[in-house]
């Protein structure tokens, strides 16, 4: 806990040329300390473990925010306000290694739409969620939804690689610690950054390869080179939506094979590969979809997938399900429905609760009855009771599962107008 | 979460002596004019914040939540008491409470004030609205209630307003309402 | 009609150091003229009076813009981006005299929802809609919704006039024509701003009178003085959404009561008031209320209000019917029922038209089965054959009457999210 | 409304001369390779975006919509046949056509490219998906459709990108679909 210093400033005020009568008025306003409640007062937030284990971080691209959610209370607890109007599609919070500090990559126009474009890394202290320093960087952020590989923190915690597109590709390298741009490097042919050790990252290239950019020692240069092709992009992509299970990266394509990249060696090693569906799945037309896809919870070593039955090139399609895979016998062990992200944001709207008889009786008529237009994105929690959170982007709604028995846990009533990313804080 | 606590001994001493001399039995809205009309050279001040109630600052100025039944004891609820001249975003849905700002916001004080009756115990509160700032619109808890509240001619009784001022950022993300005082006629 | 520039830069391209590659593909994409479709047009609007006497500007908060609709096919035909995150609430575009410019008072910060507030008057193009000039005011202009009186253009289109909240009251003045700031104003007390003739404005004030800023001759300083109070801000306040007749601005208590100001002499003249509601509709308990609640239509001197039934303090409730009276007389003439925007807006969602019997029975059944949430604002088109433009702010609906019959004649599909002013273009 | 037309004779003589060059019977996506392997010194150039299809561009390149009846012939409907790969709004509901942009707003040339069939002669046509910038999202008429559409890393099939560039403004509004020609197999 740390007292924040106080809010009001009356040399500014003086100096905005105030007269005395609205000074006396902030002054009454604030009002003297014995009397009725202080004026002023911020939270800041806990610094609990146990506190934070289910909370998570949910973008949003018209309201320009990042916001903190708990997934236990179903609650806001705060937000950072991120990008602008015209800019600022990919919204993504990295937490320092050490927890104190929130690191996110923003793109400003001076007038909105128009004027002088600015890109900076900004820096947010993560207890009090307030501002604290920015880095600017060459204004090529790639802007695209949902931005899931937008960025990424090296798994030192001192370098934050920002993929650029201007529509050259390129990667921006920023050194968090001393708050200093490193470098732009040119990575023609390749999009997107992953995190892959210790000042190692890798992006995705369109001949099915990966460009590895690391840096040689601890003071060397950062320097790229390509892997063989270990995918194919015209027969069989795989979605960029990928997910970590401690030193392995776990893509899957359209069609449902996983291609595993291992980041644990000196040179990335690819696959083998495994398919997510077996004969009876592909019979019945399931395949990934979404914004979000792709989830895993390490400890239990479990991978999660949004699944929907549909046709070829339906890579973005909404979900009806998540799938859980056991990653040792890569067998499925669970199938989740997602719920109906309509009736939750109807309940929302109505405020319709769970204590009441007649409360249930509208939630599980609605429902029952009401077309389901399925989920978009994905996020397990990393603790021992981890909690699967399932995003709808139209209509937005938020749904809580428990991520080891599929039951649905909470929603969140209002979690915003336009989702985007989710991030863990 | 846990709220911070402003330290300001300057502020500290103002903000009390300001009040003694305000809580005191003569009318405030002259004093002020007064004051104003030394400065500005004309009589037609905007009619400043406590000028609506005469506020008595004593130890139970604020009354318990807790003895309050249904919506209008639930700061979550646009009914609830305290919220009848408020236009905006309720922070207790926000990630604060109804009087203190979500984490990264920064409470303005200069603001406006309404006058809500406690269903509890049947009396009238000074309330203030502050606005919680240095954040886009919260857009949760969406509430517009209008009881004595006034055009923008009347500054500080209107909600119309994004009263973010003074603040490191002048963006609104929600909105507290405080109880600063009871309004009971002297 | 007038040609624009191409609008391909291959200078700026190479500049960028951009690979021969990706100028390839900017080629190929744009394809040669003679092959496939053109690339690169814009549209620009109609100068055509009677294609454009329909029209009307209706702004919103967080798409940050001024949509420019056409209310006899229902459809967007431009906009206007305007604010940024975080400021930006009051979007009011004025037309320049002879028709050919868009002038709008815009905010902005450097970073969004922090660092550097600048304040604009921004000048478009009115049938490119596109950037032409800015002009630097104080960055204090008043930020509040819906911002009806927020601003004003002189009668003689040659100032605009900016109400300031800082939260001291001021007024800005900017000369549009040589595009110069002329100075700010202080006024105390007095908020809100209204044209009143060629270079004069008044303002309402906290003591029930008005501020009347002119200026005293072509050439003359601009000067502000108080008129003697007029109504009772305590008693019975004006609702500062009035509606203007010729050389007569017209506000209505929230009780009721007309206040009429003439701005047609030398001095401002006020009185005498009459009532909108006669006993029968009081003991109904209608009022007015809404966003902007008052219209008027000269050619045929009426006036039309936003009502509801309701208690005291209810003058921003959203109305359930606009009623009409002949300013002549001073009688009411016509109620109007707005219809259901809940209705309009799922019609709107669910692309239920007007064309199969199934479609007009659906809409029926929602128009008479939904709860009415009320509208919150309106409009009538000045031309012979006016337009009652109904908006409604939640959920976003806007209906379109023959403001003479009442009759309902059309509904904008998506009118955006969070809507704000309507306005003339 | 009328469209305006972009008058560059720099600009018409290159595209035509390339357009000539690129419309031959030869394998454009090598040719590209090749000239691109000449500047990155590599082959994993991005796939540029006429390497989807052969186009062999003809009077008769434009079909005509009116024929098709249903959605797949109205230009603001999500089903329109021209919009197989589209992620965005469509400009035709945001004051532009299926071909043109609104007022205010500046068509990026440089863009995503998909290939789709249409219903009245069957045949493949190269579409163009450009975005319109200059305005904030302009929120009418989203569709998302993802035939043969591919992840950012293939980026000239990525419509997940907002793709403003050398636009004067980097902010998309909403995105046409225009017809370069047909992509049948030679």
């Amino acid at each position: 806990m740390r007292a924040s210093r106080s809010r009001v400033r009356f040399g500014e005020l003086w100096q905005a040329g105030i007269g005395w009568g609205l000074v006396l008025a902030a002054l009454a306003t604030a009002s003297p300390a014995r009397a009725g409640e202080e004026v002023g007062h911020s939270l800041t937030l806990s610094t609990e473990a146990t506190a934070r284990q289910h909370w998570f971080w949910l973008s949003d691209i018209l309201l320009h925010r990042a916001g903190l959610f708990d997934a236990d209370h179903g609650q806001l607890i705060g937000s950072i306000a991120s990008g602008s109007v015209g800019v600022g599609f990919a919204i993504y919070p990295h937490r320092s290694l050490d927890g104190s500090q929130i690191v996110i990559p923003e793109s400003y126009f001076s007038r909105g739409v128009r004027g002088e474009r600015t890109d900076v890394v900004t820096i947010y202290d993560a207890h009090t969620l307030s501002f604290v320093a920015e880095i600017p960087i060459p204004p090529k952020r790639a802007e695209y939804m949902p931005g899931v590989a937008s960025s990424a923190l090296s798994d030192d915690g001192r370098t934050l690689a920002v993929f650029n597109v201007a529509p050259a590709q390129s990667l921006t390298l920023v050194n968090i610690i001393d708050r200093v741009f490193i470098a732009e490097l040119e990575t023609p042919g390749c999009s997107l950054v992953y995190p892959a050790g210790p000042e190692r990252f890798f992006m995705l290239c369109g001949n099915g390869g990966a460009m590895v950019i690391s840096r040689s020692g601890e003071e060397g240069a950062w320097a790229a080179r390509r892997t063989a092709p270990f995918f194919d992009p015209e027969g069989d992509p795989i979605s960029e939506k990928g997910a970590r299970v401690g030193e392995t990266w776990l893509f899957a394509s359209f069609a449902g094979q996983v291609y595993p990249v291992d980041v644990s060696g000196r040179e990335l090693r690819f696959g083998p590969t495994w398919s997510l569906f077996d004969d009876a799945a592909r019979a019945e037309n399931w395949r990934i979809g979404g914004q979000q896809l792709l989830a895993a919870h390490a400890k239990s070593n479990r991978l999660y997938a949004l699944v929907h039955q549909g046709g070829e090139d339906t890579h973005k399609d909404a979900g009806s399900e998540v799938w859980v895979w056991d990653l040792a016998t890569q067998e499925r062990i669970a199938r989740i429905p997602t719920g109906n992200p309509l009736a939750s944001f109807i309940r929302g709207q109505a405020h319709i609760g769970a204590d009441s008889v007649s409360d249930r009786a509208a939630s599980w008529a609605l429902e029952t009855l009401l077309p389901n237009p399925g989920s978009t994105g994905i996020m397990v929690t990393p603790d021992d009771e981890p909690r699967l959170i399932v995003v709808s982007l139209m209509p937005p709604a938020v749904i809580v599962h428990d991520a080891r028995s599929g039951e649905r846990i909470a929603e969140i009533t209002e979690p915003g107008i336009a989702l985007g990313l989710l991030a863990r804080p | 979460m846990m709220p911070t606590a402003p330290k300001n001994a300057l502020l500290d001493w103002w903000t009390e002596r300001l009040a003694r001399r305000l809580a005191g039995r003569t009318s405030r809205r002259s004093a002020l004019a007064r004051l104003g009309g030394l400065l500005v050279g004309t009589g037609a001040l905007p009619l400043l914040p406590v000028a609506r109630g005469h506020a008595t600052p004593e130890a139970d100025d604020v009354p318990d939540d807790s003895m309050i039944d249904g919506p209008a004891g639930d700061p979550t609820d646009c009914n609830y008491w305290r919220n009848c001249a408020i236009d905006g975003f309720l922070c207790a849905c926000c990630g604060g409470t109804q009087s203190t700002c979500p984490p990264g916001t920064e409470m303005s004080l200069i603001t406006w004030i309404g006058t809500c009756r406690n269903p509890g115990d049947g009396r009238d509160y000074v309330v203030s609205y502050n606005d919680c700032c240095g954040s886009t619109l919260c857009m949760s808890c969406q509430c517009r209630r209008t009881e004595r509240e006034k055009p923008p001619y009347v500054l500080f009784q209107n909600n119309d307003l994004l009263w973010c001022f003074g603040t490191k950022s002048r963006a609104v993300h929600c909105s507290v309402s405080i109880v600063l005082g009871r309004a009971d006629e002297a």
